[in-house]
């Protein structure tokens, strides 16, 4: 959890913001933990994305992926990302928890949060949030399809 | 004086290779790295490149010890 | 659940959609529950907003607070701007819950949610319907301040 | 014919009732009803008004056995 300070240039998002995980997680279940640690009282707004991966993606089948990324860098960008987003917008806390490793259908890959007093810097933030992951943090997708395999190349 | 390359994703199944350790002249950017360690392949426009976790411009001069890093346009999320 | 339909049009937010609450709400568990009992293949998404009391309003310290709602046209209200963000973006499911009765600090108000292919829609969606709930369905707060009590005169 | 004319809110404490149940002439739109029930409250520029359930315009002519509300702006989310 981040701690609150007075001043907001003051603020950093710390290693409790950013978390990559090999494997399956449930967003709602880490949503409802930070909400916990925070202290609502303050805080009137959460908006939170949760990205999941899809069974199609440009007209084709997909049947499963693999998430490559770079160790210490991706944590590094996801952290300036986390810091940027505190030093743009009002925002009491933030999230960022990014899956990598083998992925099927229906799997949560990104869940992404901002909590504020109030709610267009939460949506902001948020948006701004997944929005900069995919274009600057270093993960690459594999598709594999029914008969090949192919890196995404573009992310939309 | 020593650096360590790294290649991701569709990069490093081009270049078959995920690391490279080099020994390097000094004051060498990172684009005379790439022509130096892959000859064979052009440095594409969309090629990203990253010095020590960090993105820098192709033109950036290259200390002994750093990491260098080159890969595809990233599509996480 | 929403049903899927071919046909966007066809498309009409039920009753499981929409929830008025007397009583605390776990606005995670919900979400989880309903992204549960959907086709997540499908969907590559999920916008969510959850709105709770805060101990402070227009600079004085807030004790507690009565939320008031007009029973049947609110739910009816609430329905239709579910059914508006259906047939304006392209998303698979929505979801509007708000609570009711006496409320305290960090209590959860109200949660809405867009699930959809791509994050553009979730997050229009998901906007809409807390900007769109806040102008138009008839819910009222009376705030109980230290030695005093207010009715809620305008909403930001 | 009868009517049911509901309160809410601030609405509901100043007038100090939370419903009337009404006997109203025909072809009576909302506003008139507001007069003939409240004449002591000017009809106040914020204050909203529904019928059936429906937010209406004042003007709209109410039918026996409809249900008329009144409520200030909402505050709800």
């Amino acid at each position: 959890m981040m701690k609150l300070h007075s001043s907001r240039q003051s603020r950093v998002a710390n290693v409790a913001n950013i978390k990559i995980i090999n494997g399956e997680f449930d967003p709602f279940a880490i949503l409802s933990q930070q909400s916990a640690s925070l202290d609502m009282s303050k805080i009137g707004a959460c908006n939170s994305f949760v990205g999941s991966m899809r069974d199609f993606n440009q007209g084709d089948s997909v049947l499963t992926m693999e998430l490559e990324y770079y160790p210490g860098m991706t944590e590094k960008a996801l952290e300036k990302l986390a810091n940027h987003a505190i030093e743009k917008w009002n925002i009491n806390d933030v999230l960022i928890v990014h899956r990598v490793g083998p992925i099927k259908p229906s799997d949560v890959i990104v869940l992404v949060a901002a909590w504020s007093a109030h709610r267009a810097d939460a949506f902001s933030a948020c948006r701004f949030l997944i929005d900069e992951l995919k274009t600057k943090a270093p993960f690459w997708k594999k598709e594999q399809l029914k008969n090949s395999s192919r890196w995404v190349e573009k992310n939309t | 004086m020593k650096v360590t390359v790294k290649y991701f994703a569709s990069l490093r199944e081009t270049i078959g290779r995920a690391e490279d350790q080099l020994e390097i002249a000094e004051n060498m950017t990172i684009a005379d790295i790439w022509r130096q360690v892959n000859p064979e392949h052009i440095q594409n426009q969309q090629m990203l490149c990253a010095l020590n976790m960090e993105y820098v411009d192709w033109g950036t001069v290259v200390q002994a010890n750093d990491e260098v890093a080159f890969f595809p346009p990233v599509t996480g999320g």
